[in-house]
């Protein structure tokens, strides 16, 4: 560990808005990516399946 | 050598067939390879003697600006592919990564603009480096507005291919910015010919932190070109067993 | 239809429409006097950024004008009938380009004087000025009409076109102005200047054969 | 114009919207043979039309025209075609001989006076389009009928909009042009009072 | 149809736009990344010229947007079905107004830090911008809505519309970026600001009648 | 709707680009009452249509509507009148229903399905209006005439690119509306078939 207490971890010297800023930034835009790739391969998914039940039904 | 590969690649049968197990266990390695490197580089690396702690945005900014340039130049080649061969694979390869590759700009921008706050003292400045990122970012948003506003597959695939290829200028302006323009930004790190400056505990988390993000950007590009090729190709009857046969 | 009966009856929808070529000049000047009003008057400030407000006006202009470029052909059909003419599609577009171009540029050069005066441009800078517009006009006209014809199915297709279009015309307006500055400080710039000639040849090339792609693939 | 001439359309399968509009459809027309598309609305008439000239794609079958595949490069038969859509490519800033000038650049000008007087439109021969009635600027249209050497004639719906007198006018037009070796293919929802065809019935 | 039935529609056809929308606000971005280019990027050019930037940036994006405001209404014939309804067509024109003015202005208001810093915008004037913003667009988008209707029947009206409402665009202009001055140099801004409120709610009140009385004429 | 209301047309004199379409027009249209307008391409049948709905103004004569003066404020008129012409306001990205919602937002979702059923484009209801064939966009224009409980009609050649079937619902519909004491007026080229008709013939 390059701090020497968990306080420093957090203060970063002087810099730990502008470091945690963008990691928080970074991390929620990946997340945010990460969630919409999913949601998309459910989304489309689900579509197909009621496509093909309602054509097998029909 | 035979180019029975390249064929089989402009399959989307085969791709997703043979894609189709890969995808968790890059995105997941990616993941942990990522978490490690970023966690390494807040916590355990040294601090900078010039900068202090705030270079350790650079953790999260060099994997972002590497991924945000190579993303676009897989898009120009996949364009040029799709334009010359018009294989099948191309533009859902482009549908696919075009919004990856918009995010990794975007975080590029922003921890740099962050980082540039206290280390140059402002959070823009309009140099060419900086800006050719902003004009990829552009690119992006123009390739993923495309997709998104044109209703015809054929017109919005032609249209989104050609942008990417028309928009590979803009890599080797990034790339050498630096050199060809005195700016405020720095030059390369990592360089095939000689020993990074920094010491090791500084670049390896951030070689590991580069290397998880690609693995992840992988494995999320795999998902998406799953979802899209099974949204392309419902006709297909493999297609169906294919969702039925899992979806239920 | 032929080559030439098409290109004549181009003209005269231009033409007949002249108040829209003056329009294109009026908004090129409007743009303009919006800059020292909105801004600053002084020449201190407009001297150095004179070269670089015309520039901008221009491509705003241009975009102005090439944005609704085939709209009309679209709705009255007149595209699907280009289309199944038999004549080449690429060489129609380029001739429509030619036509525009020349319907505003022309104009737009013999206002310039007057302008570059209003600005304050240094008068050495005067030919530069006139160079980069000739040189690197017709490649914002070839960019644009790819854009133009790709979003000429959307009933709103403008912001489109501008997003997918300005990134291009950026590295047009960097070179431009930057030849213009560099002869203003009295350096060189004929390396700037042969990199629009480039940019316009390499449109030049390209661009007929992507926007009659577009075209086609947006006519259905 | 050729002897004989014909368009063959083998497997067609035509799809819009996710829906098929016909599938595996096969048809042969020769020169001297009037089709006429029928069906209900929107079972994919227009399409069918716009697909043969050129203007949508198929995704799959074969068009045959004059013995020679042009379903990839569909240039012989555009060169040899004339097709008038709904909306016929009438630029409304300009006058009606303007307008036809531009199609026919060659046509002389008693020619042109000819066909206008004809069509009963040559009083009009001035006037920017955008001031036409919709008959009258659907009779704009139909004049390249009178003024072109082409083959094939893809009409949809040309008797839209017309009165009595235009509808009957284009029908013997119609008529010469098959018995001179002339194709014609066209789709409407009107009987036909003197053309003989052959009926083509799409089902959606 | 009910006024609350046309409101609706009107929203819904946005939305379903929002494509539009999204490029609307590139577009904004876009020339506000021309100007830096073209002119000059340093911090002593911009910073006093930001608000002056801004402005030009918001007049052209509303332009773009509000020049085919009432185009695709003309063509599908929903226009002339207005004038039919038996409702009253300046309140049926302001809804429209209010709809497409929320859509577009309260993104770009999203936006405006972030590019106020790009432009080195002094921190202590930002939120003058935004009052600017805020009392005078309205008078854009009501000035611009006749001009768009008087120019709707003609096919390329853009150009003329420009010309039409510009002259009225400039002193809003004039007056936003002098209040903006002003704040940066510490001078007493409000007087400005009240003239732009003024502006706002005189057009606010002409605005629909003459829309209404343009969209009439129209469509003939 | 009112028990008996007439429309009266008198001394009408429309213009339309420095010709006379008509003058000194003058005919009364009772309830119960259906009027053709006939004429040649041109005539100025769609012109009269649009005079009267107030789309533009004549330039004399007075138009009366249920023994009110609306010559100058049709207000009254256009209340009570529903008017469909070449081009009919249907929104092209909104979908079929929000289309009709547009114009009635009170319709309840039975009554819009159950018109959409009649008029054969239920299972169009979510595709948005661009993407359909010129017969179901005008299906989707006159279903307004199965919601609307407006008494006077004003349709400008209301069956092009009906298919056969629709013109026949069209035609009963209309009778049924006149039986209820409504007033029509239209223009067509076509013949009518179960319509019993008022002619007016304008001539150019
Ligand atoms: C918005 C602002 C910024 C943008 C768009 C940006 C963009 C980039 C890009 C594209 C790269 C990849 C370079 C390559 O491929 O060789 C990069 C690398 C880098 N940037 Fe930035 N940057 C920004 C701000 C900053 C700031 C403020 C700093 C620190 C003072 C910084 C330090 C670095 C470093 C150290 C590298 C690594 C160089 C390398 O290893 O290749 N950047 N940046
Ligand atoms: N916008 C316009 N400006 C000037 N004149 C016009 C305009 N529209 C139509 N006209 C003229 O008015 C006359 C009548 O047009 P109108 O559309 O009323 O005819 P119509 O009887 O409906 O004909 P059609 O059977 O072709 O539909 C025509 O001679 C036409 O040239
Ligand atoms: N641009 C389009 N995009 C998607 N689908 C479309 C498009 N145009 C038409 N369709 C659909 O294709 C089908 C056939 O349309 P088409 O215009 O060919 O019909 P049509 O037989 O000409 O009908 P009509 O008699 O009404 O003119 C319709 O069901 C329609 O919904
Ligand atoms: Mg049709
Ligand atoms: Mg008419």
């Amino acid at each position: 560990m390059a701090f020497d207490s968990l306080a420093d971890f957090f203060t970063m010297g002087t810099h730990g808005l502008y470091v945690w800023s963008t990691y928080g930034f970074s991390l929620s835009a990946l997340l945010i990516l990460i969630l919409n790739t999913l949601g998309k391969r459910r989304k489309i998914r689900d579509q197909l399946c009621k496509r093909f039940l309602r054509d097998q039904n029909a | 050598m035979s180019w029975a590969w390249f064929h089989k690649l402009g399959s989307p049968r085969w791709f997703f067939l043979w894609t189709k197990s890969w995808a968790l266990p890059l995105f997941c390695l990616g993941m942990v390879c990522l978490l490690l490197g970023l966690v390494w580089g807040l916590a355990f690396a040294p601090t900078d003697y010039q900068q202090g702690n705030s270079y350790r945005i650079i953790y999260i900014h060099v994997p972002a600006a590497l991924l945000a340039q190579s993303c676009y130049l897989s898009l120009g080649i996949a364009g040029f592919v799709f334009l010359v061969w018009r294989m099948k694979m191309a533009p859902i390869f482009i549908n696919a990564v075009a919004p990856i590759g918009a995010v990794m700009a975007l975080m590029a921008l922003v921890s740099g603009a962050i980082w540039g706050k206290p280390t140059w003292g402002t959070w823009w400045v309009w140099d060419a480096r900086l800006t050719s990122v902003l004009v990829l970012f552009l690119l992006y948003m123009g390739i993923i507005a495309i997709q998104n506003t044109l209703e015809d597959i054929v017109l919005a695939d032609k249209a989104a291919a050609l942008i990417s290829v028309l928009g590979l200028i803009n890599l080797p302006i990034i790339k050498y910015s630096v050199e060809w323009w005195n700016t405020l930004h720095q030059a390369a790190t990592f360089t095939l010919t000689e020993k990074p400056a920094m010491p090791v505990e500084m670049w390896m988390p951030l070689l590991i932190s580069v290397i998880g993000l690609y693995l992840v950007v992988a494995g999320l590009a795999l998902w998406r070109m799953q979802s899209y090729i099974l949204e392309r190709e419902h006709r297909a009857s493999w297609v169906k067993q294919e969702v039925v046969g899992d979806g239920l | 239809m032929t080559y030439f009966s098409y290109f004549k009856a181009e003209f005269l929808v231009l033409l007949r429409r002249k108040q829209d070529v003056i329009n294109a000049l009026l908004f090129f000047i409007t743009v303009i006097v919006l800059f020292p009003l909105g801004v600053s008057p002084s020449p201190i400030f407009l001297a150095p950024a004179a070269g670089g407000i015309i520039w901008c006006a221009l491509v705003l202009a241009i975009l102005m004008a090439i944005e609704s470029m085939f709209k009309e052909d679209y709705n009255d059909g007149s595209l699907e009938q280009l289309v199944v003419s038999g004549l080449s599609l690429p060489l129609l577009v380029l001739l429509k380009i030619l036509v525009l171009w020349s319907v505003i540029v022309i104009p737009l050069l013999l206002m310039l004087p007057l302008l570059s005066a209003m600005l304050y441009l240094p008068e050495g800078s005067f030919w530069v000025l006139v160079a980069t517009l000739l040189v690197g006009s017709p490649s914002l006209f070839l960019i644009g009409a790819i854009g133009s014809a790709l979003t000429v199915s959307l009933k709103q297709g403008a912001m489109l076109m501008l997003l997918v279009i300005l990134p291009f015309y950026l590295p047009v307006v960097v070179f431009a102005t930057g030849a213009i500055k560099a002869a203003q400080e009295g350096l060189p710039y004929s390396g700037l200047l042969a990199m629009l000639l480039a940019i316009s040849l390499l449109s030049l090339v390209l661009s007929p054969v992507m926007t009659a792609i577009s075209v086609k693939a947006s006519v259905n | 114009m050729q002897s004989i001439v014909s368009l063959t359309i083998s497997d067609l399968w035509i799809e819009r919207g996710d829906r098929d509009l016909c599938k595996g459809l096969f048809f042969e027309l020769k020169s001297g043979q009037v089709m006429r598309v029928l069906g209900e609305n929107g079972a994919g008439k227009s399409s069918l039309l716009k697909v043969i000239a050129g203007v949508i794609a198929p995704l799959e079958g074969q068009i045959q025209y004059a013995g020679q595949d042009v379903t990839h490069d569909r240039k012989i038969l555009q060169q040899d075609a004339i097709y008038i859509g709904h909306s016929a490519g009438i630029k409304s800033v300009l006058t009606v001989e303007e307008n036809l000038r531009r199609y026919y650049p060659s046509a002389s000008a008693d020619e042109l006076e000819a066909v206008l007087d004809n069509l009963s439109i040559l009083d009009l021969a001035d006037t920017p389009a955008k001031k036409l009635s919709a008959g009258q600027t659907r009779r704009v249209a139909l004049a390249r009928l009178w003024l072109s050497k082409k083959n094939v004639w893809l009409l949809d719906e040309p008797f839209a909009a017309l009165d009595i007198k235009g509808i009957a006018l284009l029908e013997s037009h119609i008529e010469q042009h098959v018995l001179a070796g002339g194709l014609v293919m066209l789709t409407t929802h009107q009987d036909l009072h003197s053309i003989q065809s052959y009926d083509l019935v799409l089902s959606p």
